[in-house]
């Protein structure tokens, strides 16, 4: 027998319903992957959320906790993200290395669903690409596209090296060339000589960015997620690399570049998004979408590691609570009509 | 009717159910078996019995006196002789007992002789002492003296007659407006002239067109000029004090002040007709209309008389097989009774015959994910999650400075929360424990007072002895000069004789009571 | 010599320092102490010298010259405890000793068996909050609302005649309970059930008269 | 200028004190239970620290460097961070009630911080000038203060989750800092 509580109405909705949402938000963008790199990221996807389950279900066991946890379905969008994030051909015990990361350390440490600070999958890609700079900068060269076995045999085999089969991503070649001091031509030349890269991002990538932009088009209808934090996101992005475009165009790419490229679409309508380790109040998810926007950037462009959206998150997820606190809004009856005045009546 | 409405933030729409219930016009319930009248029956004191086992007693007459200015007096709801003064079960989600006059009816209803007081000729405290004494509470459901909302007049301007009757399944008032708008314009009239406001807002959900109607009738054909009978938009909670004043005036009563403070005052229209009652025709409050709904054959309104067994009443209605229990309220904000034979009281505008199908129990709660659906739902724009996370971690101090004394627990957060999580019950837990701290820490500073007055006490006696032993062993000392040669044994051993004698009684005592104890033990055993 | 060097440096700066600090001590000097006051506020006043100490206040100097541990206190409980430990920023313990979520012990208040009374007035003056009230040789009575449950009366009693029992509860002490599930459910539903049977027997009754 | 900027910038984030230099932890941890004590200790560290990286600069070239005393100044330092601590603690008991209530407990702390020691020498390390310490000292306080703020806020909200009873407080903390630490991973290189 249940709690009995009002109200015993009760609107159609669950947290596994908004998994699912999520879920499905994704499967444009994880078609238009498969399509350019092949069944390998079908694998990793399966391969994370075999291992996200079994170290949830550890984790409940040892606790003695019931199991009933694993269908809420947040572990398998945690184990999607990893998969999405990491290179397709990573080596399997890379991708389940990020899945322990993220399920056991930042999500049940903290007590499991609701509770973990730190978005797992981005702690996940941060440890992976401290601890194993070569392997997770490991990108399929673009249009090269590998028969299956072979693929199997890269992520399963004993000595994957296939430094021949990748090759560095557009927003690497241009931090790359940025940093050698040789450099003088401009990126716009640097990408077009390579012909690798596509239109405006890098060939096929803006098209998988696309289709996540419109899975989370799809959320921001379906009110799973509110507007604010991917506008601030894409807003602050585009504000400050067309700053820095306009002052160089020659060594900055412009603004497009940057939202169709790396993480950029994932980030602000996936991961960004996580409302437990992002900020809960309007104003809060505005600033905690235009902070990590602008530190993606800089990151990306300045900083050390070939994307920023995962150390950008990061940061912010560590500056989430106290915006909150500073951001709560007023509550009914202290705006309209009534003077501001301090709490603590009664 | 052209008047300009105003919106607050938040509130759901859930089905209303209300067709179920609202065909049917208001029944009188016949006589129940017997009746329990709680004599606490308003949000003061209770009140005190004035009645005993074994008295007769007629409709209306006065069984409880009012306890304080807060508490409102008690009637006798038929004729009939007082089998029980004793507590008994209430109709609160404690399931506690407390003091209930227990009518057995003689089935003839005998009013006792009834006087309409000549109100219009009565000072204004005098009008407030006869509506206390008519036992008139607010009729919407928290039972608050009337006579207490229309002490202070000074500078209203606004009266809000709340029709809004915004939660669902509930119909009485609806049906109240449409068969008796007359008495309710006249007794919202009455409440105007002894307030002296200038605006009278009448507030109705607009999914109750008829009930609109009759109204507007009964003001034009009381021609009535400083009446308007307002359609409001139906969204839950619209029938909330704060959410209703804000629809039709635009102002928002600030979080720590009252609708007052504003000048606006609010009466249920069910209060407004118990007004009429008792001045225009001198009655006290002995009934009022139930909707009875839910998982029911037959719902409808009835006209119950307070103390009537709930059980009894709901069989009105004809309950089916698979009822479990009832609730007394809407399905939003309604307490589940303790037992099902509990008394309707005068705050019992629903009840509802529960029942696994009708409302299923919810799911498991989840872990709340922070998606701040409660808090777009919250009409009191508050945070709800922030509230539970910190209610859950009983970190009370946390819960304050996010406005926790602000809920009203309307329970929209817990009806949108995907997580399934009781939100309202964590809200009513901290905000007990909260008031209960409060007590402790008066009574923790009234005993340090205490304490240190003891302490305080001990010391100046400690003195004041120490200064008469200096004295007396001064006094004694020049005796003892002055008397060198006498016998000095004499005095000592009477000192230690008298010590002696009271070591004795003191024994004598035990040992007497030793024996007592002794003996009702053995009794016991 | 570098060593002498190196004395005579030191030497110099720790007389410097020393005498910066020690004119400070002496013309900086201020009195008396705030947090005492404020660890008596979060004590419960019960002054039942459960903690080893004279009272509330005494314990509170104690804890104040951090001669005290914060859990010593079984009256104010983990909370007391825990809000001895945010305030003076050190570890929080839990008073009983066994795990934090043990159920509190329920507050008790004396209540004299007037019957046995002697009237030795030994309760009254062991009362530590004045709640005992009565004369020499005249019965004696507890004043509830006064009685913080120290249990210190109990003792003295010559005759034995004072009980602790818990306090009632009331509409004005009910809590809401916190939101778990409850396992003793399974009585709370046979009174249900209990009730419903009775709700069909009124029906039929009715019925009857129809 | 720009170098001073940088400097800063440097010093705030990308050579964070606590969570890229680990120095400081002890009243990282000690002091960062609750937002209110953490914006005090952060006051007070701040206030401190910029004057002791002045001071011991002093020491350092009119005292210790002529007199070739170089292998004291750790000594010295202790002992003259020590004593500016006491100093203001009891100026503060003095001139300031409400600034004693505010840094008062958390002053005789500060004595025992390793980050107050860490970033004189540091700077000496670096062969800063005196304006340059002065920058570094008070943009490293400013960087503690930031984090430890920061800090506690995450950790208001972790002590109110549902952690492992083997993980509660401090280990959880500890964990919390090191992911904090991974984070700011994420500043390498943007100081140049």
């Amino acid at each position: 027998m249940n709690f009995i509580s009002p109200p015993y109405l009760h609107a159609e909705t669950s947290v596994r319903r908004v998994m699912n949402r999520v879920m499905l938000a994704l499967l444009p963008g994880i078609v238009v992957y498969t399509a350019l790199v092949g069944v390998a990221i079908i694998v990793q996807i399966l391969l994370a959320c075999f291992f996200a389950l079994l170290f949830e279900g550890l984790f409940q066991k040892l606790r003695g906790r019931s199991l009933a946890s694993l269908q809420d379905g947040s572990a398998l969008v945690t184990a999607c993200l990893i998969a999405l994030t990491f290179p397709p051909l990573s080596p399997w015990w890379l991708t389940v290395l990020g899945v322990f990361f993220a399920i056991v350390i930042a999500k049940q440490l903290y007590g499991g669903l609701g509770q973990n600070p730190f978005n797992p999958a981005m702690i996940a890609f941060a440890v992976c690409i401290v601890a194993f700079p070569a392997l997770m900068s490991q990108w399929p060269a673009q249009g090269l596209y590998l028969p299956l076995s072979q693929q199997m045999e890269v992520i399963f085999g004993v000595s994957p090296r296939i430094d021949a089969l990748t090759a560095a991503t557009p927003l690497d070649a241009i931090k790359t060339a940025l940093k050698m001091d040789s450099f003088t031509g401009s990126i716009q030349e640097l990408l077009k000589s390579q012909s690798l890269y596509g239109t405006f991002a890098g060939r096929g990538w803006e098209w998988v960015t696309t289709a996540y932009l419109v899975g989370g088009l799809f959320l921001v209808q379906r009110r799973v997620i509110t507007w604010q934090v991917p506008v601030a996101f894409l807003a602050s992005m585009t504000v400050i690399s067309l700053i820095c475009w306009l002052v160089d165009p020659t060594r900055f790419s412009d603004p497009l570049f940057h939202l169709f490229s790396g993480g950029t679409m994932l980030g602000a309508f996936f991961i960004a998004t996580d409302p437990v380790s992002g900020c809960a109040t309007p104003t809060g998810k505005l600033i905690f979408g235009g902070g990590a926007g602008l530190l993606a950037y800089l990151i990306r462009v300045f900083g050390g590691f070939p994307d920023g959206i995962a150390f950008s998150i990061l940061m912010m997820n560590i500056c989430a609570p106290l915006i909150d606190v500073y951001t709560q809004p007023a509550i009914f009856g202290m705006r309209r009509g009534g003077k501001k005045k301090e709490r603590e009546h009664e | 009717m052209l008047q300009k409405l105003f919106k607050f933030k938040g509130g759901i729409k859930p089905a209303h159910h209300k067709a179920e219930s609202r065909g049917t016009p208001i029944a009188a319930a016949p006589l129940p078996g017997h009746l329990v009248i709680p004599l606490s029956q308003s949000a003061g004191e209770a009140a005190q019995p004035v009645v005993a086992v074994g008295d007769k007693v007629l409709k209306g007459q006065f069984i409880g006196k009012a306890e304080g200015w807060l508490s409102s007096a008690v009637h006798a709801s038929t004729s009939g002789t007082v089998i029980a003064v004793e507590p008994r079960l209430m109709p609160h989600p404690s399931g506690l007992a407390t003091l209930s006059v227990v009518i057995l009816p003689d089935g003839e209803d005998r009013w006792m002789p009834l006087q309409a007081p000549d109100y219009k000729n009565m000072s204004l405290k005098s009008v407030l002492q006869y509506l206390q004494d008519a036992g008139v509470v607010g009729m919407g459901g928290a039972g608050f003296p009337s006579h207490v909302k229309m002490q202070d007049s000074a500078a209203l301007g606004d009266l809000v007659i709340n029709g809004a009757e915004c939660e669902p399944y509930i119909t009485c008032d609806d049906r109240l407006m449409r068969e008796r708008a007359g008495e309710i314009i006249a007794g919202s009239g009455i409440i105007r002239d002894l307030l002296q406001v200038k605006r009278v807002l009448i507030g109705i959900e607009d999914n109750k067109p008829e009930a609109i109607a009759a109204m507007q009738a009964a003001v034009e054909a009381a021609g009535e000029t400083t009446f308007s009978v307002v359609a409001v938009p139906t969204l839950y909670p619209a029938g909330g004090i704060r959410q209703l004043i804000r629809v039709l005036t635009g102002k928002e009563v600030p979080v720590d002040q009252r609708s007052t403070d504003l000048g606006i005052q609010c009466f249920n229209v069910g209060t407004a007709l118990s007004v009429w009652r008792a001045l225009n025709l001198g009655e006290p409050v002995v009934s009022r209309v139930v909707t009875l709904t839910g998982n029911v054959e037959q719902p409808g309104n009835w006209e119950a008389l307070i103390g009537t067994p709930m059980n009894e009443l709901l069989a009105l209605a004809r309950p089916r097989a698979d009822t479990d229990g009832v609730i007394m309220g809407g399905p939003m904000m309604g307490i589940p009774m303790p037992a099902c034979d509990v008394p309707v009281t005068k705050g019992s505008n629903c009840l509802i015959a529960r029942s696994p199908t009708l409302f299923p129990p919810p799911p498991p709660e989840m872990p709340c994910i922070r998606c701040g659906a409660c808090a777009r739902a919250c009409p009191q724009e508050l945070q709800p999650f922030e509230l539970y996370w910190w209610s859950r971690a009983r970190q009370f101090d946390k819960a304050r400075e996010y406005h926790l004394s602000s809920c009203i627990e309307c329970g929209c957060c817990a009806y949108v929360c995907p997580a399934n999580i009781p939100l309202v019950q964590y809200f009513r837990f901290s905000k007990s424990e909260i008031r209960a701290a409060a007590r402790e820490q008066k009574m923790a500073d009234s005993a340090r007072a205490r304490f240190e007055f003891k302490q305080f006490r001990a010391e100046r006696e400690k003195a004041e002895k120490a200064e008469k032993l200096a004295r007396a062993a001064a006094a004694q000392a020049a005796k003892l000069a002055a008397e060198r040669d006498a016998a000095p044994e004499g005095e000592s051993g009477a000192v230690g004789d008298a010590a002696d004698a009271k070591q004795a009684v003191i024994a004598a005592a035990v040992e007497r009571a030793r024996v007592q104890r002794a003996e009702t033990d053995s009794r016991d055993a | 010599m570098e060593i002498l060097t190196a004395i005579v440096v030191m030497a110099l700066g720790a007389l410097t320092l020393g005498a910066a600090l020690g004119y400070a001590a002496i013309r900086f000097k201020v009195e008396g102490d705030l947090i005492t006051g404020k660890i008596e506020a979060i004590l419960p006043q019960t002054q039942c010298g459960q903690c080893g100490f004279a009272g509330c206040k005494p314990y509170a100097e104690a804890i104040a010259r951090d001669e005290a541990e914060i859990n010593l206190c079984p009256p104010g409980g983990d909370e007391g405890a825990r809000k001895l430990a945010d305030l003076l920023g050190r570890e929080f313990k839990p008073v009983s000793g066994g795990g934090d979520g043990e159920a509190a012990k329920p507050k008790l208040t004396a209540i004299i068996r007037e019957a046995e009374c002697i009237g030795c007035t030994l309760c009254i003056q062991a009362c530590p909050v004045d709640a005992i009230v009565g004369a020499a040789r005249q019965m004696h009575t507890v004043i509830d609302a006064l009685c913080t449950g120290c249990e210190l009366c109990v003792k003295p009693c010559p005759v034995e005649c004072i009980d602790m029992a818990p306090v009632p509860e009331t509409l004005a002490t009910w809590k809401y309970a916190y939101p778990v599930i409850p396992i003793k459910s399974v009585e709370r539903a046979s009174d249900v059930s209990h009730n419903v049977a009775a709700m069909n027997d009124a029906e039929s009754s009715h019925q009857k008269v129809a | 200028m720009s170098h001073y900027f940088f400097l800063l910038i440097g010093a705030v984030l990308v050579n964070n004190v606590v969570l890229v230099k680990i120095l400081g932890l002890c009243p990282f941890m000690g002091v960062s239970k609750k937002l209110s004590t953490a914006y005090g200790m952060g006051a007070a560290t701040t206030f401190v620290l910029t004057l002791a990286t002045g001071a011991s600069f002093i020491i350092d070239h009119y005292l210790l460097m002529p007199a070739g005393l170089e292998y004291l100044r750790t000594l010295s330092f202790i002992v003259t961070i020590a004593a500016i601590v006491q100093l203001t603690e009891m100026m503060i008991a003095r001139t300031s009630p409400l600034l004693q209530q505010v840094l008062g407990i958390y002053l005789p702390l500060i004595t025992t911080n390793c980050a107050v020691l860490g970033v004189p020498l540091i700077n000496i390390s670096h062969g800063y000038g005196f304006m340059e310490s002065l920058i570094f000292g008070a943009g490293s306080a400013l960087g503690f203060s930031l984090v430890l703020v920061l800090f506690a806020g995450i950790r208001e909200r972790v002590n109110a989750a549902d952690v492992p009873p083997a993980f509660k407080g401090v280990a959880i903390g500890m964990v919390t800092a090191g992911l904090m630490s991974l984070a700011f991973m994420g500043f390498a290189g943007l100081d140049r």
